[in-house]
């Protein structure tokens, strides 16, 4: 299968997208989501351990997620 | 008199500073602390000429009025109001306004930095810096400075 | 840019915080932190209809100044300006006003504090609240609350 | 001898004035002027040692006064 992850700032950037599709096999963490996503084009952009939210609440690496969930991956905030 | 979270949004347009201390003030209240963001025409010695604002708004105004709550716990009796703008903002303008309204003074200026302090760190929003020279970059404040590598 | 003790006074007209600010800021400032002390409508559990501010405005100038001065000395780059009104004030009107602007948030912050903290206990002005029921009685912030004896 | 002294607010009330003279004898410090204020019609409204100022600066009881010195007795501050 394959989610539909969002990207901001620097990342959008990174991936040329503000959303990517990515394959991934169920059941399946946000460190998952992040390997997938580093080995895409752009994908070296990307920390080992970036910022994640799902459904807008921050979440840990191990955190599950499943199909419909909005997925984020968080670029270093600097708001202010 | 109400107090608590009051106002506290993502914004587009730019932010009337009168109105929101207006907003927070209160004929019971006896200090009020504001903060205010502006941008500045220097960073790392490089020249600034504006600074684009992104947020993940849904998440950004979520997590902004998370932040209020918090205060509003910890300092009990507090009026919060306050906006952060997004998108294209030029040299002194406003990016954020935080207002803190409490009978007292303490927890007005405690609840106006807790605030300011965990927005930094917690809120989804990125600033790309435009520069005079026509280069433009993301600020990351985890990057070590450029001057201290 | 000018940096410093911009502005320092004792005045008896209103104080307009918008007119502070706007004096405060400057392109190479990226944080502004404003205090407002504003007149409340009770106290110890007393109906407030006013307050009469009085200072002794030759030392009362000199001292807010000599604060101000602290403030530029321990944060260094800030901008201030601050002006405390005297003379009869209504419910919510401004009796004080301290605007610190600097590049980063935490001296602009600390400041703004520093000049509330030490003006509320070096800077020689008194108030006499007038109560609804026609009393006036002068403040004593070191007496013992009537609450609390 | 005798000095002129500022007073003001609460401290004015009590005395019904804003400058009173002082009877003091040479050489006069703070404490012999407070002292003497305090033996005035209203001077027991005044504490031992009330706050002085000495040409507009903070003094200490101990201080020593001359003619011509602007001298004030300050009540409790309560500016903000």
């Amino acid at each position: 299968m394959s989610l539909p992850v969002l990207l901001f700032a620097s990342y959008a950037d990174a991936f040329g997208a503000r959303t990517v599709q990515v394959p991934v096999t169920a059941p399946c963490a946000v460190l998952d989501i992040v390997a997938a996503l580093r080995v895409m084009p752009g994908g070296d952009r990307l920390p080992a351990e970036p910022l994640v939210a799902v459904n807008r609440t921050w979440v840990e690496a191990s955190a599950l997620v499943v199909v419909g969930d909005e997925i984020a991956i968080i670029p270093p905030v600097a708001g202010g | 008199m109400e107090t608590g979270v009051l106002h506290a949004a993502i914004v587009h347009a730019p932010i009337d500073v009168s109105a929101l201390v207006a907003r927070a003030s209160h004929e019971r209240v006896g200090a009020v602390s504001v903060f205010i963001g502006t941008v500045r025409d220097l960073n790392d010695g490089r020249e600034v000429s504006g600074m684009e604002y992104e947020a993940y708004e849904g998440m950004a105004e979520r997590e902004l009025h998370a932040i209020a709550t918090e205060a509003d716990v910890r300092f009990p009796g507090v009026r919060l109001v306050m906006e952060h703008r997004v998108g294209l903002l030029t040299l002194g303008d406003a990016s954020v306004v935080i207002v803190a309204a409490h009978m007292h003074r303490a927890p007005a200026l405690d609840a106006a930095r807790y605030v300011i302090e965990a927005l930094k760190v917690r809120v989804p929003i990125w600033k790309r810096e435009h520069y005079v020279d026509g280069d433009r970059q993301w600020i990351d404040p985890t990057a070590t400075p450029v001057g201290k590598r």
